[in-house]
């Protein structure tokens, strides 16, 4: 579905992505490495939030490498973004709308998508009148998941989603995400490792902006400096 | 709590009464009063919507009126055209002129910071207002239109009608608006770009896009309004400049982002001024009331939030 | 002085370009420096008008001075409009003690800030108080020749700034006998334009004579809200520097009598103003629209003819002409200086008042340049 | 640190220090330049140095993030202080000029107990609303202030001499120019900047923030009426439109912005160069010379947007910031290499 | 020795009580783990505590005594420091400024002597390159710049809000044993925010719980998380 050719990428000087090359298909891929590698960045590249430097992306047959932010989005990559990136002065509800309306798959059935979410988040239907911006740091990372979702993607990316949630949740999400990727695609990074290979069906294990591993889930879990660098805790 | 309460009754009171006392010693200064505030919400309004979604204090905003009335004139010189007609051909072409402004300059400084359009756009406003200076000259003009010296009588008192055309055409522009914002999906996205560029993008809203016809929009409004301003007012190539200072003040004591509240902004201001002009000699502190009204609204908004 | 034989006389002029009086001022100059070209020259000599931009500021038009004196080495300073402008050029100008032959400035704080003993500075404008004067002749006059004028009780309008207030505390202090009353408005030039609470003050005084000061952006405005309001005092008065493009197209313009020094009208009964008026609208295919064009094209000429006179740059030789000028002029009466309340070198002092009639301003007083007969009472709106 | 780095960030350091002291050299000589120049330069200068002292000092509050639109203000009200004091009370020029800023100094931090609450666009129009009635005052009080025709200062400053008056003007220049330059590099400097980004982040520090922002006002406002009592005496007089103008306030952000914000050389140069040019282009175009003016704030806008000290920076000066710092370098040598 | 102690704090927003009637004390030498769901209201606790929101009602004392009304500012000098679960550095000031503006202001030292002291302080952290903007700055680095900034206000209680998330498990057990090092040097009184329970583990010697703005169980993290409230409402099925 996503597939990403010889990627580079940098902010001014700083080279960031030194060509890249990964899949994703249906199921779940999860992206891990440490800090600073490129994760987030990558992410950035796919939505088109920064430009690539050199590379390709193609998604559902289309070059999209080149095209605006928008049209990636509407062509079905849904994304939570790290920084969660809400709208603070519109409610809870009207957040969640607003990631239906403007996507052509997302736009069909509103009502019944916010259902869906609101019963991954109870929390969220509560507070549906809230405004984003005063909800705590895990009610946001909540509302931000369930924004992505209300857009019924093809293709679902979570930045670290787990940052910030309490446990009961974070279990429940990742649950959620199990069943979704018989669905659809979904690229997830991760500094959960251990709780990500339990929904991933393969992983990349990126550092300084190259791939320096990858394989399935078992493979990582397995491999003992996978073991050693992200499973110690 | 409550006495928050008790101070919001006894302001309504109050501003109750003083209407009353109005009414019943100087009911032309309520009249005038609320002609005046229509004035000032229909050009400001335009402002809040840039200053909302766009972020941008547009410092042309007054001199893309005055642009306005200046095509809305010509087009009556040489087309016979009735300014309230032309109004619609000149919204139009404001729009396309506002794009084209959005497109050539401000779009390509909306990742600067903030003043940076500020200065931009003073320097629209500069060029605009010199042009017009350079083709039209510093003279006045206006046209002499019969209606706009319609009047009414009341008891004893005769006072302009057609100046209500002002309030109305406020009104409606702000009703516009607020359909617009809340019920088309455009207006939606429009109010989400405008907290947050970045999240827009990616729910698949086209944030250029959004800017360059929010900006359209608020030019059409303010060259609709060109038309109607030019009925009432002489203009000349500086005629735009205090409403672009005005506005601003008035957006700022709504509270930015809030189009109703310019509105009754307005509609305080221009009692307020009327009825110092009805007091005699009062005419010269009419601009230290709108002034000092602004800063006490603005403050008291600022230590109601804080407490 | 600095210049020899053969060289140019040098004319530095200042006026505000971007506004219309300026811009008509310092182009009418040039005619009169094309006029003095043609025949000749001054002295043998060619003569240059150098104009600088006093964008209406103060610090502008204080530059301008320095630049025309020492760069230009100009011979003579020309120009002017605004007082607010002039006020910060005065010092400057008298540093140098440059020959002047200023057409703006009404503020008699300018005068105060020139100063006595200033015998180089010539003010062709009228001082705010002159023109108060004049009117008080000129309305006296006019009550004289014509006795169903009443002219005992007066409300002026005026607008909040120098010029308006100026105007209602000299009217104030030269009418003292009579009723008068005031009220300020603030001008539609500086963001105004609501005029409603003066008029419906100026309605209950029921005035004789309603005078407004303020400006061309005023104008219609005004009389379309004083329709409004039905408010129709039997003289009503505009006293505006200038008037809108157009104003006498309109019908609400008819029979409004109003203060000026030159109008059109003028080529009737005035060669020296045909001339003129020719000239400028050969040249530049508009309108004179504003009196800044004659004043200014007179106070090139003036000086030109001094200079013939006295036949030589010398300066004391040249003011001393100056001082002797009798000089015909467009605006129709003959200019001569004479002191004013300060300054030795007043020229203009009399304003006239003409009316608005069939779309063109007639003159009406002083009465030998009269084109018209005053329509009296105005006509009341119902009527137009 | 490796030892390569060291070296290249001495050859750096030294390389930025030696472009320094060539631009104030050049910015010295331009200073005094006036002064050889003739009459003609002097005047200009004066008020390229006026417009300068505005934007240096508007630029010292914005650091704090509080975003000003009372320039023309406090630039009015000092001169009207000068001159009200000069002419009614008989104060000699200089003395009056420095009360009538103290006096201002003194007005802001007033209304600054007040007014410091708000931020962004609040603040800027509360300035800009008070500059309103500060003329609007001017403008009213006619026994005091001379009303709407205004009021003559008794004696020009110094005569008249152009020679005095720009040295005059360059001391006060050269005045805020150090002022400023000490506050970058002082304590309240880090207080203003924190401030700026994060005023939560700023009062976890420690840092408290209303009284920086109180004092920082009141100095400012204090330099902008300096600026305007300096004015009124060189002109002369001061009247409600000349001396309220709005171009008081918005020359000088855009000679901030065309230099470079957030740094003293930015409004410095900026100054130097619309001033100049200003002058230029009316000789060259006299009617219609603003459009251009406009078009070329519209293109410096556009394609230099952090100004134009910030391209010489980029351009000319070499970036050290990804070297060791000197504390690190001091540490590294009296301990070793840090863990 | 410093205490501090809260007395029935409480805040609401509008009908919402966030921190609910909340008594709790902390004395140094303690490490304490604060959890409970999103929304529980940690943040605004520590909010309260540190002087951005003020009470509804209910006192904050530090030894002793009530420091309740005092400003943030005030606050941060008297030793009560804290991180920022939303992490916004200054970003007009380099790396070493950043932590240089606690010692300058809470620590009221001079320029020179700041400066000094905070690139110790970042070098002690295994922060380098202390001139860099701080938007070059990984997450990481990020994050201990953050502590070093706490640090620097020279505190008597600090604390951390979710620090450590977003840190892969080497980094976090680093992390945890910075923490436990400059607790134990300055013998700080600490209270950390995480929702991962290995760092509670191994960090706190007390845990409370907080659930809906009310303070449901407090002590070692054995003990808690036995509780069925805290297991049903915050930990789920996770453990
Ligand atoms: N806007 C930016 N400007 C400059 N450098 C940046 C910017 N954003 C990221 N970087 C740098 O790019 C590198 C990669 O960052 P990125 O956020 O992609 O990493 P990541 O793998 O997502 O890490 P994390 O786990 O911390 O989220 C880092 O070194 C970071 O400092
Ligand atoms: N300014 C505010 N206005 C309204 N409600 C608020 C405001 N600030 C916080 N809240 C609410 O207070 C509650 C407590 O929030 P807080 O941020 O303290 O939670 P938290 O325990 O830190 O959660 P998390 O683990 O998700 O960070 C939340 O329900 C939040 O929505
Ligand atoms: C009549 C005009 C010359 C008025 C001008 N504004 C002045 O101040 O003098
Ligand atoms: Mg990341
Ligand atoms: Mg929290």
């Amino acid at each position: 579905m996503l597939s990403i050719k010889n990627a580079k990428a940098a902010y001014g000087k700083i080279q960031v992505l030194h060509g890249l090359s990964l899949d994703v298909g249906r199921g779940s891929v999860g992206l891990f490495g440490p800090n600073g590698a490129g994760k987030t960045t990558l992410i950035n590249t796919i939505l088109g939030l920064v430009p690539l430097q050199s590379g390709k992306i193609v998604f559902d047959f289309k070059d999209v490498t080149t095209r605006p932010t928008h049209e990636r989005v509407r062509l079905g990559i849904s994304v939570v973004p790290q920084e969660r990136e809400l709208f603070p002065w519109l409610s809870v509800y009207e957040n969640l709308v607003i990631g239906a309306e403007n996507t052509p798959l997302g736009r069909d059935d509103i009502p019944q998508t916010l259902e869906e979410v609101y019963a991954i988040f109870p929390i969220l239907r509560e507070r549906h009148g809230q405004l984003a911006g005063t909800l705590s740091g895990g009610q946001q990372r909540m509302l931000a998941v369930g924004r992505a979702l209300m857009a019924r993607p093809k293709l679902l990316i979570l930045d670290e989603p787990s940052l910030g949630l309490q446990p009961s949740i974070v279990h429940e999400l990742f649950n959620i995400l199990k069943e979704m990727k018989e669905r659809v695609g979904v690229l997830i990074t991760e500094q959960n490792v251990r709780e990500s290979l339990r929904v991933v069906d393969k992983g990349y294990i990126i550092e300084n902006g190259r791939i320096v591993l990858s394989g399935n889930a078992d493979e990582l879990a397995s491999n003992p400096e996978v073991e050693k660098a992200y499973l110690g805790l | 709590m409550s006495t928050s309460k008790i101070v919001r009754i006894a302001g309504f009171s109050a501003g109750a009464l003083f209407v009353i006392m109005l009414i019943v010693l100087k009911p032309t200064a309520l009249i005038y009063g609320i002609q005046r505030a229509g004035i000032y919400a229909a050009i400001a309004i335009p402002m809040a919507l840039i200053l909302g979604i766009v972020h941008i204090v547009n410092l042309a905003h007054g001199e893309m009126m005055m642009v306005a009335a200046y095509l809305s004139y010509y087009l009556a010189r040489t087309f016979g055209l009735d300014p309230l007609l032309s109004a619609i051909p000149t919204g139009i072409i404001m729009f396309l002129f506002g794009l084209m402004i959005f497109r050539t300059t401000i779009q390509h400084t909306l990742k600067a910071p903030e003043l940076n359009q500020l200065i931009l756009t003073f320097g629209v406003a500069m060029v605009l207002s010199q042009t017009v200076n350079l083709i039209a000259t510093s003279q006045p003009r206006k046209l002499s239109l019969d209606y706009v010296s319609a009047s009414a009588t009341l008891g004893d008192i005769s006072f302009g009608i057609y100046d209500f055309v002002f309030p109305v055409v406020a009104i409606i522009f702000l009703i516009v608006l607020l359909l617009f914002l809340k019920r088309t999906k455009l207006g939606k996205a429009a109010l989400a770009v405008g907290q947050n560029p970045n999240g827009a993008q990616i729910v698949g809203i086209n944030v250029q896009l959004t800017y360059a016809l929010i900006f359209g929009i608020a030019s059409m409004l303010i060259g609709i309004f060109g038309g109607f301003f030019l009925t009432k007012f002489s203009i000349f190539p500086a005629v735009g400049g205090s409403y672009t200072m005005k506005s601003f003040c008035l957006v700022a004591m709504a509270g930015i982002g809030n189009l109703p509240m310019v509105a009754a902004a307005s509609l305080l201001l221009g009692i307020a001024e009327s009825s110092i002009m009805a007091v005699p000699h009062g005419a010269p502190w009419a601009p230290m009331i709108f002034f000092v009204l602004i800063v006490v609204v603005i403050l008291v908004r600022s230590f109601r939030r804080a407490s | 002085e600095g210049s020899s034989e053969g060289d140019p006389i040098k004319f530095g002029g200042i006026w505000p370009l971007g506004d219309i009086t300026g811009d008509q001022g310092s182009k009418a100059a040039r005619i009169a420096i094309d006029e003095i070209n043609e025949q000749g020259g001054l002295l043998g000599r060619p003569v240059e008008l150098v104009v600088i931009d006093s964008e209406l500021s103060p610090e502008k038009g204080a530059a301008a001075v320095e630049r025309l004196a020492t760069i230009d080495q100009v011979d003579f300073f020309v120009g002017g409009m605004s007082s607010g402008v002039h006020l910060g050029q005065i010092p400057v100008m008298k540093t140098y003690q440059k020959i002047t032959m200023w057409t703006g400035a009404a503020s008699h704080l300018a005068e105060e800030a020139v100063g006595e003993n200033q015998d180089w500075y010539f003010h062709l404008h009228p001082w705010d108080y002159n023109q108060g004067a004049s009117y008080v002749e000129g309305w006296n006059a006019i009550a004289q020749e014509y006795p169903e004028i009443s002219i005992d009780r007066w409300f002026l309008a005026y607008e909040e700034g120098a010029f308006g207030s100026a105007s209602y505390s000299a009217t104030q202090a030269l009418f003292s006998d009579m009723e008068i009353d005031g009220e300020a408005f603030q001008s539609a030039a500086v963001g105004g334009g609501d005029y409603t609470a003066v008029l419906e003050r100026a309605k209950a005084y029921d005035p004789d004579v309603f005078i407004w000061a303020g400006y061309d952006a005023d104008a219609l405005p005004l009389m379309e809200q004083s329709k409004a309001i039905d408010f129709a005092p039997p003289l009503y008065v505009g006293a505006p520097p200038g008037w809108p493009a157009s104003f006498g197209e309109s019908n609400l313009a008819e029979n409004v009598t109003l203060y000026g020094m030159w109008a059109p009208s003028l080529n009737e009964v005035s060669d020296v103003s045909k001339t003129f008026y020719d000239g400028y609208m050969s040249k530049y295919d508009s309108e004179p629209a504003t009196y800044f064009a004659p004043l200014s094209y007179s106070a090139i000429h003036i000086i030109a003819e001094a200079v013939e006179r006295a036949g030589t740059l010398d300066k004391e030789a040249v003011i001393a002409e100056l001082q002797k000028t009798q000089y015909e002029s467009a605006l129709g009466e003959t200019i001569t200086f004479s002191p004013s309340n300060i300054i030795s070198n007043q020229g203009i002092r009399q304003q006239k008042i003409l009316q608005w009639q069939n779309g063109r301003q007639e003159v009406i007083w002083p009465f030998e340049f009269a084109t018209s007969e005053p329509v009296y009472p105005f006509t009341p709106w119902s009527e137009r | 640190m490796s030892s390569a780095d060291l070296k290249a960030l001495q050859k750096d350091n030294a390389y930025n220090r030696n472009l320094e002291i060539i631009f104030m050299v050049v910015g010295a000589i331009l200073l005094l330049a006036p002064m050889f120049a003739g009459p003609y330069a002097r005047i200009i200068g004066r008020s390229v140095i006026t417009y300068m002292i505005l934007a240096v000092s508007w630029d010292m509050l914005v650091r704090s993030g509080q975003l000003s639109f009372g320039i023309a203000g406090f630039f009015g009200l000092g001169g009207y202080a000068a001159t009200v004091l000069a002419a009614n009370y008989n104060i000699p020029g200089i003395a009056a000029i420095i009360l009538g800023a103290l006096l201002s100094g003194v007005v802001a931090y007033g209304l600054g107990l007040i007014i410091l609450r708000l931020r962004g666009m609040y603040f800027a129009i509360t300035t800009l609303a008070l500059a309103e009635i500060f003329r609007i005052i001017m403008h009213n009080w006619t026994p005091v202030t001379g009303g709407p025709n205004g009021k003559l200062v008794p004696q020009v400053l110094f005569a008249g001499n152009s020679y005095l008056q720009y040295g005059f003007m360059v001391v006060m220049a050269v005045l805020v120019i150090a002022l400023s330059e000490y506050m970058r590099r002082s304590k309240i400097h880090y207080a203003l900047t924190a401030i700026h980004d994060n005023e939560v982040v700023a009062k976890s520090n420690g840092i408290n923030i209303y009284k920086n922002l109180l004092f920082i006002f009141a100095v400012v406002s204090a330099i902008q009426a300096l600026a305007g009592g300096g004015y009124a005496h060189l002109f002369g007089f001061v009247s409600p439109e000349s001396n309220f103008n709005a171009n008081y306030t918005l020359i000088p952000l855009a000679i901030a912005l065309f230099g470079g914000m957030y740094s003293t050389w930015g409004p410095v140069v900026g100054a130097v160069i619309l001033g100049v040019m200003g002058e230029f282009l009316k000789l060259y175009i006299p009617y219609g010379h603003l459009v251009v003016y406009g078009i070329i704030i519209i293109l410096v806008l556009l394609f230099m947007p952090q100004g134009v000290v910030g391209i010489f920076k980029a351009k000319l000066f070499k970036n050290t910031s990804n070297y060791p710092s000197k504390e690190e370098l001091e540490l590294s040598e009296t301990k070793g290499e840090p863990a | 020795m410093s205490e501090l102690r809260t007395e029935n704090l409480t805040i609401s927003f509008g009908g919402l009580v966030a921190v609910d009637s909340v008594n709790l004390s902390l004395k140094s030498g303690e490490i304490l783990g604060i959890i409970g769901p999103n929304g529980a209201g940690k943040t605004t606790f520590i909010n309260l505590i540190a002087g951005i929101h003020n009470p509804t009602r209910g006192t904050v004392y530090l030894d002793g005594e009530d420091i309740t009304g005092k400003p943030a500012h005030d606050r941060a000098a008297m030793g009560i420091s804290r991180t920022f679960q939303l992490i916004n550095p200054l970003r007009n000031l380099t790396l070493l400024e950043n932590v240089m503006t606690g010692y300058l202001f809470a620590s009221k030292m001079n320029t020179h002597d700041a400066r000094n002291a905070a690139a110790r302080l970042c070098l002690d952290l295994g922060l380098d390159r202390l001139n860099r903007q701080t938007s070059n700055l990984n997450i990481l680095e990020t994050k201990k710049m953050e502590i070093a900034k706490a640090l620097a206000c020279n505190p008597k209680i600090l604390f951390l809000d979710e620090v450590m998330a977003g840190l892969n498990s080497t980094e976090t057990k680093e992390a945890i044993r910075l923490i436990k090092h400059i607790a134990e040097r300055q013998n700080l009184a600490v209270g950390v925010v995480e929702h991962v329970m290995g760092v509670i583990t191994s960090l706190t010697n007390r845990v409370i719980v907080l659930d809906n703005g009310q303070l449901i169980a407090d002590g070692p993290y054995t003990e808690v998380s036995r509780n069925e409230r805290v297991k049903t409402a915050y930990l789920g099925g996770a453990v």
